[in-house]
């Protein structure tokens, strides 16, 4: 995808600019233009949260969602609003334990155990990585080698074995394709 | 001292002469406490290229213009809020604020405590003649009880503000109050009101003659001003740390001299301190 | 120290800061607000490395006060806020103007009136930030559309107002506020810094309000030996308060004509696919943004669309827009309001094209959809 | 003149040693809160009820407390100015010390009779440098020294025997009986305006104030050495009087006309004229004591000391 809207949908917390941020430094790396949106309301506990980036290839005229290519759900909470910004088509990465609920549509699902897989490498908070790591392992989006780079560039040192080891996972899991539906 | 320095002090090389006469009404208390803030200036031997003066809006405010320094007549209970970036930006110069009782106490009393708080080296001279003088005498936040005014014309009701206590309760480094017939006294007080480093309040007792003395018959300048001495407690001079809040809300009987001076950190030296320790650590 | 510029991700908010510091303000007082914050906390990481003065002050007044204050000073100075404190910095805003002390005055733009939408956008001050304080006054109002544009603007609203001696706003909306793109950040030292023009000559004979050619009269620091006054009565070339009728009139003449007579320095916009646009939309910040797709969308049907976007809010480009709408039949002014540019289009055009409004003001950002709609209704194919 | 030779002229109005005939001028002075305008009420009352003319003029535009005050009574069978001029006082009654001094060229020379409370108040400002020029400074002349040069005088403690009675503010009625001895008229008369006079709760300790004044009075005249009591020391010698060092400079297009510097002079020599700007009336008078210039709102008065060659810079 040269030109696309992708959004990180979930609550309050759970590290969706932190996603953000990465993903768009990597784009940047690579070459696109990317204007970084979110919500602003206080929700750094709990709460609709959301973080969008709107990439092209040359200058972005209207840096706002308008129809998103893809969208990546961490919890239920953003599905309402979101799944109605859909193109047809898109490619949807939801996490099978908090944001199994999502509705039938002309969409491209990957329902997968994001959050269960962070649990296991001992921190749900990496569950923002492991999507990352989702996006590179299915290879739309971003260029793998670039997203590595800029976690190792952009998590704080304490956390980075943590958030590589969460970051090849979600790679797994995306190479693998998980259950489309 | 006083009489050496008395006799040296020529106040028309601080004045803009051909601004004079003045515009204050005969016997207005404000040129008293003007001619002892210059004197405290010359006594201190400051290069009025370097002196400040800021001040606010209605008859104190004006006075600013008539000093031959660098004078700024800005809004309404602000001068304060300007006096604080001009001595933050410009910590070589010596800022003086001129203020009233309305401009300092009602619309500008948020920057009264805030600049107490802060404590950054600047001098407030705020002259109280309990009355808005330049609108046509309205109440001020010290008129005093019972008094009448073009909008308290059966006496007024409201309690009075203690500023000094207030800026002493707001943090204020100095604080001190003074009646204009003590000339000298009120020149020794902002001499060392200017000389200490940190926020400086002094309270002068003024009187409005033609507006608020007439309206409630407290006779002429002469006698008000008397009167004014009459009814306030010199605390000795030089003594700090007294009580100063022993009664509050009321006009009179109300000490005067320096009521408070500690030395608390003078925030414009702790600001840049602080910078340069920012700027090291970012070279090292 | 890099010699080459350094391309960033900012917030709109943070470029606007960082733009402040390039173009070298050194004095920044502000009061929390949302959504303009981050340029307050940006600024005061920025101001000590930079070897000036941040402080947050007790109140949107007592910001803007302190902000002239020390440009009086001779610092270069800014203070940002969004609606309500606008609202209250409208006062200072005036002494800026009439006692004509530079200073740069940024508002993020959020939902009004009164509290309002304090996290949603809004274009609601756009004639707020040219009339919002008292009297006939001269403001220059500069509205970026994006990241890299806040940066630059703000650069030149600081150049702007230290050359004329006015207070420059930089308008924007939340939603550019807190946009993040990236923006390329010219290496140390290579931003030139405009400077007011400072007193020279002979003390005694100083006027410091004089008529000079260019309307803007040089500046005396205190310490300097000039020893001024400065008042917002209004005031003779010495400073000195008047009342005398033409005197008046011909210092408020002289203040209001810089903006005249510098009307090329202060001008900007942006006119894309103007010259054969039978519709032009006008719009600012987001809502170009949505306009500048819109148009290309309608270009690839086919129908002759343009966007005309003032860089310069106030005073508005007139003859830019002129020109640039010689060939148009309709204009269509897309905001996040009621409808307040429209007017001065309205005025502009004189009757003579016709006028859409585009006005949303449900705290979302217009859509480029509901502009392209617009224009193919109108459009003379549609 | 002896003092028995005046204790024997006592007798009646109108032959009070050195009066004329016709008035009777008793001039009252002190600093504001002592009562001098009772006293001087009193005066005007007891020459009512003795059936005179009665005149009587008082500046006490200063305040409650602390300027100078002075009242002028005048009785007789006519009295057309209500205004004592200078030297033809029959009374001076100083309830200060220092401004019984300062007004002793107000009374008779060779006849008049100087009555002083000997307690020191010393007016606002201090007047610093009041000596320097003026005939008389404070503290300068001990009793002795003042009863030496006039014709007849009483200095007492009048503070001291009133607060004794348990009010020092009865000092002044304490100096009416003293002065009731000095004048004649029944003691009952006194009584009768005193009582009239002061507030009804201290009529008591006043008629009791009013009797120890004329008791020392009295016991004066058994031992007029008594009445001298208060030299406490030798005569100073009066310095001479320096040359003018400093002159007053009065820019009249500034002043207003607000009246502090004439009411606050401690000299009393500047005045209003008819355009209400300030005059130096009486030059003579001036200390250069600056009271007038720091108190000028207006800026309109510069008291310029011409310091001597050697001390210039």
């Amino acid at each position: 995808m040269e030109n696309f809207e992708i959004r990180f949908g979930g609550s309050g917390g759970q590290g969706l600019q932190l996603s953000a941020r990465l993903l768009a430094d990597a784009l940047i790396r690579e070459g696109r233009k990317v204007a970084r949106s979110q919500s602003y309301e206080p929700t750094s506990r709990g709460g609709l949260s959301r973080a969008d980036l709107v990439v092209a290839a040359k200058r972005i005229d209207y840096p706002l969602i308008t129809a998103l290519d893809v969208l990546v759900l961490l919890d239920q909470l953003p599905v309402a609003v979101s799944m109605p910004l859909l193109r047809p088509g898109a490619l949807v990465i939801a996490d099978a334990r908090r944001a199994g609920e999502i509705p039938e549509g002309d969409h491209d699902l990957h329902l997968l155990p994001l959050s269960e897989s962070a649990l296991a490498l001992g921190n749900e908070r990496a569950t923002n990585i492991v999507a990352l790591g989702v996006l590179a392992g299915l290879g739309e989006v971003c260029e793998h080698d670039t997203l590595e780079t800029v976690i190792r560039d952009g998590v704080p040192p304490r956390f980075l074995d943590l958030n590589l080891r969460a970051f090849a996972k979600g790679v797994e899991l995306g190479e693998a394709g998980g259950p489309g539906r | 001292m006083d009489e050496i320095s008395a006799d040296s002090f020529n106040i028309r090389d601080y004045l803009r002469l051909e601004l004079f006469p003045h515009f204050l009404c005969p016997g207005c208390g404000h040129g008293i406490a003007l001619r002892a803030l210059l004197w405290a200036i010359h006594e201190l031997g400051i290069d009025k290229n370097d002196l400040a003066i800021v001040s606010g809006i209605g008859c104190s405010g004006r006075t600013g213009a008539y000093i031959d320094a660098n004078t700024f007549h800005v809004t309404h209970g602000r001068p304060l809020a300007f006096a604080t970036g001009l001595a933050l930006a410009r910590p070589d110069l010596e800022v003086v604020v001129i203020t009233g009782d309305g401009d300092c106490l009602a619309i500008g009393g948020n920057h009264l405590i805030h600049a107490c708080r802060r404590n950054l080296n600047l001098t407030c001279m705020m002259l109280n003649n309990e009355v808005y003088g330049m609108t046509g005498g309205q109440a001020s936040p010290t008129t005093s009880a019972t008094r009448y005014t073009t909008t308290t014309q059966s006496g007024s009701i409201e309690p009075v503000f203690d500023a000094c206590a207030l800026a002493a309760a707001a943090g204020a480094g100095f604080v001190g109050r003074e009646v204009t017939i003590q000339t000298p006294a009120l020149k020794n007080l902002l001499r060392d009101a200017i000389a200490h480093k940190g926020f400086s309040f002094v309270e002068v007792l003024s009187d409005c003659t033609e507006i608020f003395g007439r309206k409630n018959d407290l006779g002429e300048s002469p006698e008000m001003i008397m009167t004014q001495k009459s009814t306030m407690r010199p605390a000795s001079y030089g003594v700090v740390g007294g009580n100063i809040v022993d009664e509050p809300f009321r006009a009179t009987n109300l000490k005067t001299g320096i009521l408070t001076r500690t030395d608390r950190p003078e925030y414009g030296a702790a600001y840049r301190a602080h910078a340069a320790g920012i700027r090291a650590a970012r070279k090292s | 120290m890099p010699s080459q510029s350094t391309a960033r991700d900012l917030q709109g908010n943070q470029a606007c800061a960082l733009g402040a510091v390039a173009a070298g303000c050194r004095f920044y007082a502000g009061y929390p607000i949302t959504p303009s914050s981050e340029i307050a906390e940006t600024m005061s990481v920025e101001m000590p490395r930079a070897g000036g003065v941040f402080v947050q002050m007790e109140d949107e007044i007592a910001s803007l006060g302190a902000v002239l204050g020390a440009s009086m000073g001779g610092a270069k100075a800014m203070t940002a806020t969004s609606g309500p404190g606008f609202s209250l910095k409208q006062e200072h805003i005036g002494y800026g103007a009439g006692a004509e002390i530079p200073c740069v005055i940024v508002n993020v733009m959020r939902g009004g009136p009164s509290t309002g939408l304090p996290t949603r956008p809004s274009q609601g001050d756009i004639m707020q930030s040219r009339w919002g304080t008292h009297g006939d006054h001269s403001v220059i109002v500069l509205a970026p559309a994006s990241v890299p544009e806040i940066f630059s603007e703000t650069i030149r609203a600081f150049a702007l107002s230290e050359r004329l001696r006015l207070p420059v706003i930089v308008l924007y909306d939340e939603v550019i506020g807190h946009l993040v793109e990236t923006v390329e950040i010219p290496a140390p030292g290579t931003v030139e810094v405009a400077d007011r023009k400072w007193a020279t000559g002979a003390a005694e004979s100083f006027q410091p309000y004089a008529v000079t050619d260019d309307l803007v009269p040089p500046m005396a620091r205190p310490g300097d030996g000039y020893r001024t006054h400065t008042t917002g009565l209004t005031h003779l070339e010495s400073g000195f308060p008047t009342q005398e009728p033409e005197c008046v009139e011909r210092i408020t003449r002289r203040i209001s004509g810089k903006l005249v007579h510098h009307r090329e320095l202060i001008e900007s916009y942006e006119a894309a696919g103007c010259e054969d646009a039978e519709i032009v939309v006008c719009a600012i910040g987001i809502s170009a943004r949505a306009a500048r797709r819109a148009v290309n969308a309608a270009r690839a049907q086919g129908i002759k669309a343009g966007l005309f976007r003032p860089i310069t809010l106030w005073p508005f480009p007139e003859s830019a827009f002129k020109s640039a709408t010689a060939s148009a039949r309709t204009i269509i002014v897309a905001e996040l309001n009621a409808g307040q540019l429209v007017l001065e289009i309205e005025r502009l055009c004189g009757g003579a094209r016709q006028v859409e409004s585009i006005a949303r003001v449900d705290g979302e950002p217009i859509e480029p959809a509901e502009i392209e709609a617009k224009i193919r209704e109108l459009s003379s194919h549609g | 003149m002896d003092m028995a030779q005046k204790v024997s002229a006592e007798t009646a109005p109108g032959t009070t040693p050195g009066a004329t005939p016709d008035t009777t001028n008793v001039l009252i002075v002190g600093v504001g809160g002592q009562g001098v305008i009772m006293v001087s009420r009193v005066m005007a009352r007891i020459g009512q009820l003795q059936g005179f003319d009665v005149k009587q003029s008082e500046v006490h535009g200063m305040a409650k407390r602390g300027g100078v005050v002075f009242s002028h009574v005048r009785f007789g069978p006519t009295v057309w100015s209500p205004t004592i001029p200078r030297g033809k006082a029959d009374i001076l009654l100083a309830l200060e010390w220092a401004e019984g001094l300062r007004w002793l060229n107000y009374l008779k020379k060779g006849s008049g009779t100087f009555i002083a409370d000997t307690r020191h108040i010393v007016p606002p400002f201090a007047c610093l440098d009041r000596t320097r020029g003026a005939k008389l400074g404070y503290l300068a002349e001990p009793p002795g020294v003042v009863l030496d040069q006039v014709a007849d005088g009483y200095a007492l403690d009048a503070t001291a025997l009133a607060s004794a009675l348990g009010n020092h503010r009865v000092s002044n009625t304490v100096l009416l009986g003293t002065l009731s001895v000095v004048i004649g008229f029944a003691p009952e008369i006194w009584q009768k305006a005193i009582a009239e006079m002061v507030p009804p709760r201290t009529v008591e300790v006043n008629l009791k104030a009013f009797e120890a004044g004329r008791r020392w009075a009295a016991a004066a005249r058994e031992n007029p050495e008594s009445a001298r009591e208060h030299t406490l020391r030798k005569p100073a010698v009066l310095p001479e009087l320096e040359a003018r060092d400093f002159e007053l400079r009065i820019t009249p297009e500034w002043c207003k006309g607000c009246d502090i510097c004439v009411k606050m002079c401690p000299e009393r020599c500047l005045s209003l004229n008819a355009l209400n700007i300030v005059e130096l009336t009486e030059p003579d008078r001036c200390t250069g004591c600056r009271i007038c210039e720091w108190l000028c709102p207006d800026f309109a008065i510069d008291v310029i000391k011409t310091l001597p060659e050697t001390a210039s810079r």
